[in-house]
């Protein structure tokens, strides 16, 4: 019995996945970097911003198994709080006359709005989440739909504060790599953070017996609010980031196309697997910008090798549903990338280890 | 009087645009629990079998120009056929995936249809003539209101009827019945588990066909996107009517164009663009104060 | 950081690479190859690429042929972001992009950031030029407003309507800038009466509700103005003639064209305000012959009039490059901010350091009749609408 | 004396009565048998006692303090421990794991869950399988694992559904002697669900036996024994009911 009493904690034991994930971002930096294409970077820095949001969204959807519609409004909620605090505050007058006068006068740098982003998007998670999470299953999802909806409607409306459905221009734009990549890598360490954590624990137990899970205690409503929040906190900074990485934001960005898109990169990666959302997203993108390169033609000696118009989205359609029949959990199920030496082949669904 | 009539006819004609969708939805979800995100395509690709494919801005009409007689089982044919192909060439393979597997996989498939469309018909919206005839005015009890909104509702009515009856009087039905309530055990029993999915399929493609007809002749645009909105009001009454509810889908359908046509009604001037907001914020209290929908199916309940 | 530091300074080099380059003029076209925005792009760059060929063969551009390159934004806004970043670092002097605002302003912004021009082929918000984009950002196209204000005003002088109704898709900045130019119009126009109000949105199955609200008034308006664009334009104007209203219905360009008309057989009643003729009867002669030329070049006929604002574009530009003997951009934009009046093959234009926009222009009256369009008159609104009423 | 009572419990499923006015009292340290045919409505019972079913009409009651109305989760923090027919351990996570869960459902961080799910895993005899996936135990051991993970945070009552259902005999005496342990050592209130008879009445300080909805009778063990209501309402025949009792008295 001795053994069980000396085993390392859980965070030393699974520290390996964000490791090994972490040094996959900074690979993909580093190509990104040494090819010196401003268009390239900028392709990167979008897969960043990908990353961010699915990392986000498995937060709460790995972890609760309720598949949720709704997280590109948090998303949304950050890019107009970069928009609200990083745009001068004389163009802020022309498109937003409606904000107060304290938040007209503000300008923080891309960091803090990401920050402020989160912090505001987190508190909108807490307000609907505290309605949402009683309910579960497709009923769940279709709520956090109709919040999605709801955010979508008032924000392309909202003329005074949100310019409505015309771009708001003026907010900074970060063309950098780094703080994309440093955001990436924080979002994942906060996913595993929360994967370990004894919320995290309590919530896959609910996903995977609920009855079992609330005889043992465990407050589901809360316990999926708890992800809630967190998730929402990533996607609000992924959002405000994301605004800073093309300067404009509208409420149509933030809509149906990266919901699906993003939750297309989680599933296809694995729903329950931090190692399944970043590697959807680097695989799927990595596969998208494959074959806008073949769209846009490559040259194979003297001939020109293109495909038409509209081959690239067909192509990306057939390649997920390829994936989904032979790989029905997703690329990685519900494994974790770990040391091909590491022990502890005894957690599951927790980040750090194999089956 | 007559205005309220008229309200009374304009809910219930787009009520009965998203019963239609909610119905197909509920099909194939009762019979396998796929939320079929291709559905609002299968609509979209069921206009587009009317126009000859091109990517110019005028259209170029083809099955749009038969006598409707034909025209109508025309479409409403290749909408159950490309709904089957979707089965037989792709959900076949994901009867036993968890429901989030197969709902991304039917956006995949949706995906590549819309795609498909583009390649040939170009992302331009058309502009197409369906049955002009329907766009005249008619009077009934004070409201003079478009034959086609009578023709939608009088349809809608009729296919429900007709539905009804089929799966109360057939075997056919009363297998399908069967498989919705508890698919394992109706296949227990004896049900031709293959035979009663592609019926499902085939029956949600003709209704989705339905869908194109009427808004292709209220709208006159063949759009490729033009399903989309659609099938998330029919998704969403699925959900708020019971999923695996047929009964349940179709009142909720009712009643989400009822709620839209009366907030548009009676909201003010300045409210009236933010209508979708209260549309989907009374979607979250029927929600809330209904989790398992307004008419819950049977066995959906899970016991301790 | 110093690594940041590293990358910062060798894309500034890379910049300056670009900048350096002044052997060749080069036209970079950040647009919509695919998806729905290629259906606005691809026209309105067929007609530039007119001109850029007819500019080639005069000579070219301070006796130098002018090269384009081109980048799919693939009717998306952050492809749009990275296709203006290759236009740029393939040695654009001037980054043309999309259409519409939303999706043509994430590479005008980059355009922006590297110190160079950006025009947008159609445009018509007030933001795609200093007032949102920056100080050297252009539309080729009309402020919407003018097409709002233009629709009132001649409604009302050429055909006495008083009483009228506006209907907006509160879809676009696009609907919302035809309407809002018309609630400028309205209150200078003596006796003529706002009998009501209401909005949908684009992508509505049904506008039921809004024509009832249309009938319960005591009288039919005398002019419905429809702020809206396609596809629900059709939709709308369908439904509004299926529910039995002959109300005149106002619009603004975006429904211009008959590719849709088949879809509402034998309309009539319906005008919309056009910069030149698609359908052979332009008073100007010479619009007709480059109609001609469109078609040579592309095998079809224009479909719309969003087709020569691309022709516009290239012209001013080159005009002013020629003036300012250079591409460098502060003195390309100072040459164009001198335009007045400056005349075009679809009118006059005119740029200031104000305004990179039209806020007045003659805009040619089309009704369509049983079904057919011709052009019936051409109206100018009496005076600019002021920069301030545009910025509301 | 702390206890845990139904007081007058009916629950109604859509017209049907599946409890009328059960009377039923679990105290500290006592261990009390819930008999009855099948469909009598013990789960049911049970449900109601846990949160996970709401009394039509009546109350359940913890010293006196009302608690009909709470959440599952929420009973489980005041103390009422329960485990499931079909054992319900997750069965994707290690058994420590399954254990863990209950320790920081009830509060605890996940290391003083893991020191006092490791210590609970000794005490109730299963330390070894530790690291095993819950899902590939043996019967016998998910049974374990289950009541292990049920007394995490030490309950003051554990309601047991059917945990001897398919153990051999010798099995079933182990589990005897566990639960024993968990009344005597623990302080712990037990109720006992339990088709196998013979080792209720063994066990038992007091039983209950329901049927169809209704307690049919109650007392001492030897009194069940004896009565010949239970023998004719709950066997049908005197001797089904012999053999088990012979089985586990020998």
């Amino acid at each position: 019995m001795a053994p069980r009493t000396q085993r390392r904690s859980v965070a030393l034991r699974t520290i390996s996945t964000p490791l090994i994930l972490a040094a996959l971002l900074v690979a993909f930096a580093l190509v990104a970097w040494a090819s010196g294409s401003r268009p390239f970077n900028q392709t990167v820095i979008d897969i960043f911003l990908q990353v961010i949001f699915v990392v986000g969204l498995y937060v709460f959807v790995g972890n609760s198994g309720v598949i949720s519609f709704g997280h590109i409004a948090f998303a949304c909620l950050g890019g107009y709080v970069a928009a609200w605090t990083t745009i001068k505050p004389m163009m802020k007058g022309i498109s937003m006359p409606g904000l107060p006068d304290w938040l007209m006068q503000l300008e923080i740098p891309f960091w803090a709005a990401a920050l402020a982003g989160g912090a505001f998007a987190a508190f909108w998670a807490l307000v609907f989440g505290a309605v949402l999470m009683r309910l579960s299953g497709i009923a769940a999802s279709i709520a956090t739909f109709a919040m999605l909806a709801m955010v979508n409607s008032i924000y392309s409306n909202w003329e005074s504060v949100t310019a409505a459905t015309s771009s708001v221009v003026g907010i900074p734009i970060l063309r950098v790599l780094w703080p994309y990549l440093v955001a990436a890598i924080l979002a994942v360490f906060a996913a595993w953070a929360y994967s370990i954590s004894r919320h995290g624990l309590a919530l896959r137990a609910a996903r995977d017996e609920p009855t079992a899970a609330a005889a043992s205690g465990i407050d589901i409503p809360r316990a999926r609010l708890i992800a809630f929040v967190i998730s929402g906190a990533i996607m609000g900074a992924g959002g405000a980031l994301y605004a800073h990485s093309i300067g404009l934001v509208t409420p149509d960005t933030y809509y149906l196309g990266l919901t699906f898109t993003t939750l297309s990169m989680l599933v296809v990666g694995g729903m329950s697997s931090l190692s399944g959302a970043v590697l959807g997203v680097l695989i799927l993108s990595s596969l998208i910008q494959a074959l806008r390169w073949l769209e846009a033609g490559i040259d194979i000696g003297t001939t020109t090798f293109a495909l038409p118009g509209g081959v690239q989205e067909i192509a990306l359609g057939v390649v997920m549903i390829a994936i989904l029949m032979f790989r029905p959990a997703g690329i990685m199920g519900n494994k974790e990338l770990t040391w091909p030496t590491g022990r502890g082949n005894d957690k599951p669904g927790e980040p750090g280890e194999t089956n | 009087m007559g205005s309220v009539m008229q309200v009374v006819f304009d809910a219930a004609s787009l009520g009965s645009l998203y019963a239609l969708g909610a119905l197909g939805i509920a099909l194939i979800f009762g019979v396998m629990r796929l939320v079929n995100f291709a559905h609002g395509d299968v609509i979209a690709a069921c206009v587009f079998v009317l126009l000859w494919p091109s990517v110019d801005a005028v259209a170029i009409v083809f099955a749009g120009n038969l006598p409707w007689f034909l025209l109508v089982p025309f479409v409403l044919a290749m909408g159950a056929a490309l709904s089957v192909a979707s089965e037989v060439v792709v959900f076949r393979r994901f009867r036993n995936a968890n429901p989030a597997t197969m709902m991304i996989a039917s956006f995949a498939l949706g995906f590549v249809i819309r795609y498909f469309l583009l390649m040939l018909y170009s992302s331009r919206p058309k502009s197409i003539s369906l049955l002009p005839t329907l766009s005249q005015p008619v009077e009934i009890m004070g409201a003079r209101i478009p034959l086609l909104q009578v023709i939608t509702i009088v349809v809608t009515i009729g296919v429900l009827f007709g539905l009804t009856s089929f799966l109360r009087r057939t075997r056919f039905g009363l297998e399908m019945r069967a498989a919705a309530e508890n698919f394992t055990m109706a296949r227990v029993l004896g049900v031709r588990a293959n035979r009663v999915i592609m019926g499902a399929f085939a029956l949600s493609g003709a209704l989705a066909a339905a869908i194109a007809l009427i808004l292709g002749s209220q709208t006159g645009t063949a759009n490729i996107v033009m399903g989309a909105n659609v099938m998330l009001m029919a998704f969403i009454a699925t959900v708020i009517g019971g999923m695996g509810s047929l009964a349940g889908a179709v009142i909720a359908g009712f009643l989400l164009g009822a709620i839209a046509v009366v907030m548009q009604v009676i909201l003010p001037p300045d409210a009236r663009a933010f209508r979708d907001a209260f549309v989907y914020g009374a979607v979250i209290l029927v929600l809330i104060f209904r989790p398992q929908g307004l008419l819950t199916a049977r066995g959906t309940k899970e016991r301790v | 950081m110093k690594r940041v530091i590293a990358v910062l300074a060798a894309s500034t080099c890379l910049g300056s690479a670009a900048f350096g380059d002044d052997d060749r003029i080069v036209v970079g076209f950040a647009t919509a190859e695919t998806g729905f925005m290629q259906a606005y792009d691809k026209p309105a760059q067929d007609a530039a690429m007119i001109r850029i060929a007819e500019i080639n063969e005069a000579g070219g551009l301070l006796g130098k042929q002018i090269e384009v390159v081109n980048a799919d934004t693939k009717t998306d806004r952050a492809e749009g972001a990275k296709a203006g970043l290759s236009v740029i670092d393939a040695g654009a002097d001037i980054v043309v992009v999309s259409c519409d605002y939303d999706f043509g302003a994430p590479a005008a912004l980059t355009a922006e950031s590297s110190g160079l021009i950006s025009f947008f082929l159609c445009a018509e918000s007030i933001k795609a030029g200093i007032q949102g984009v920056g100080p050297n950002s252009f539309s080729a196209s009309v402020l919407a407003p003018v097409q709002g204000a233009t629709m009132a005003q001649w409604a009302y002088e050429k055909k006495e309507a008083r009483s009228f109704y506006r209907l907006l898709d509160t879809w676009t900045e696009y609907n919302k800038g035809i309407c809002d130019g018309f609630d400028y119009m309205l209150p200078q126009l003596a006796d003529a009466t706002l009998v009501g109000e209401d909005t949908f949105l684009n992508e509505d199955a049904s506008i039921a509700a809004q024509i009832t609200r249309i009938k319960g008034l005591p009288e039919e308006p005398d002019a419905i103005m429809l702020c809206t664009m396609m596809p629900g334009a059709v939709s709308a104007i369908k439904q509004l003639r299926a529910a039995g209203i002959n109300s005149m219905i106002l619009n603004g360009s975006g429904v211009d064209g008959s590719y849709w008309l088949s879809a509402v057989p034998d309309l009539s009643n319906f005008y919309t305000p056009v910069q030149g003729s698609i359908y052979g009867d332009d008073p100007n002669a010479e619009v007709t012959a480059f109609n001609a030329k469109f078609k040579e070049a592309t095998g079809g006929d224009p479909s719309t009039q969003y087709t020569y604002p691309g022709y516009v574009m290239i012209d001013v530009w080159a005009k002013a490059v020629e003036r300012a003997g250079t591409t460098e951009t502060a003195a390309v934009v100072a040459e164009l901010e001198k335009m007045n009046a400056e005349p075009t093959l679809f009118g006059p234009r005119t740029f200031t350091s104000e305004l990179h926009h039209q806020n007045q222009a003659r805009y040619l009256i089309v009704e369509t009749n049983a079904g057919k369009p011709g052009v019936v008159d051409e109206w100018t609104i009496s005076a600019p609408i002021p920069v301030a009423d545009l910025m509301k | 004396m702390s206890d845990l009572h139904a007081d007058k419990v009916s629950v109604a499923f859509a017209g049907l009565r599946a409890l009328s006015e059960v009377d039923l009292t679990v105290s500290s340290g006592q261990i009390v048998g819930l008999i009855g045919p099948n469909g009598a409505g013990k789960t049911t019972l049970v449900n109601v006692l846990t949160g996970f079913q709401t009394p039509t009409e009546g109350a359940v009651t913890l010293d006196g303090q009302r608690l009909s109305g709470l959440k599952p989760n929420l009973l489980r923090r005041r103390g009422i421990a329960r485990t499931f027919q079909g054992g319900r351990l997750f069965r994707d996570l290690p058994v420590i794991d399954n254990l863990e869960v209950t320790g920081v459902g009830l509060g605890q961080s996940r290391r003083a869950a893991i020191a006092e799910a490791e210590a609970m895993l000794e005490w109730v005899g299963i330390a070894p399988l530790a690291s095993r996936i819950a899902g590939t135990l043996p019967y016998t051991d998910e049974r374990r694992v289950a009541i292990g993970r049920a007394l995490m945070g030490r309950p003051k009552y554990l309601l047991l559904d059917e945990p001897a259902a398919g153990m051999s005999g010798q099995e079933a005496a182990d589990l005897s002697a566990l639960i024993r342990r968990i009344a005597g050592e623990m302080g712990c209130g037990v109720l006992l669900i339990e088709h196998n008879v013979g080792l209720v009445l063994n066990l038992c300080d007091h039983i209950v036996v329901l049927d169809s909805g209704a307690v049919i009778e109650t007392g001492p063990p030897a009194q069940i024994r004896d009565s010949e209501t239970v023998r004719h309402a709950y066997m049908g025949t005197a001797t089904d009911t012999d053999l088990p009792v012979l089985e586990v008295g020998a």
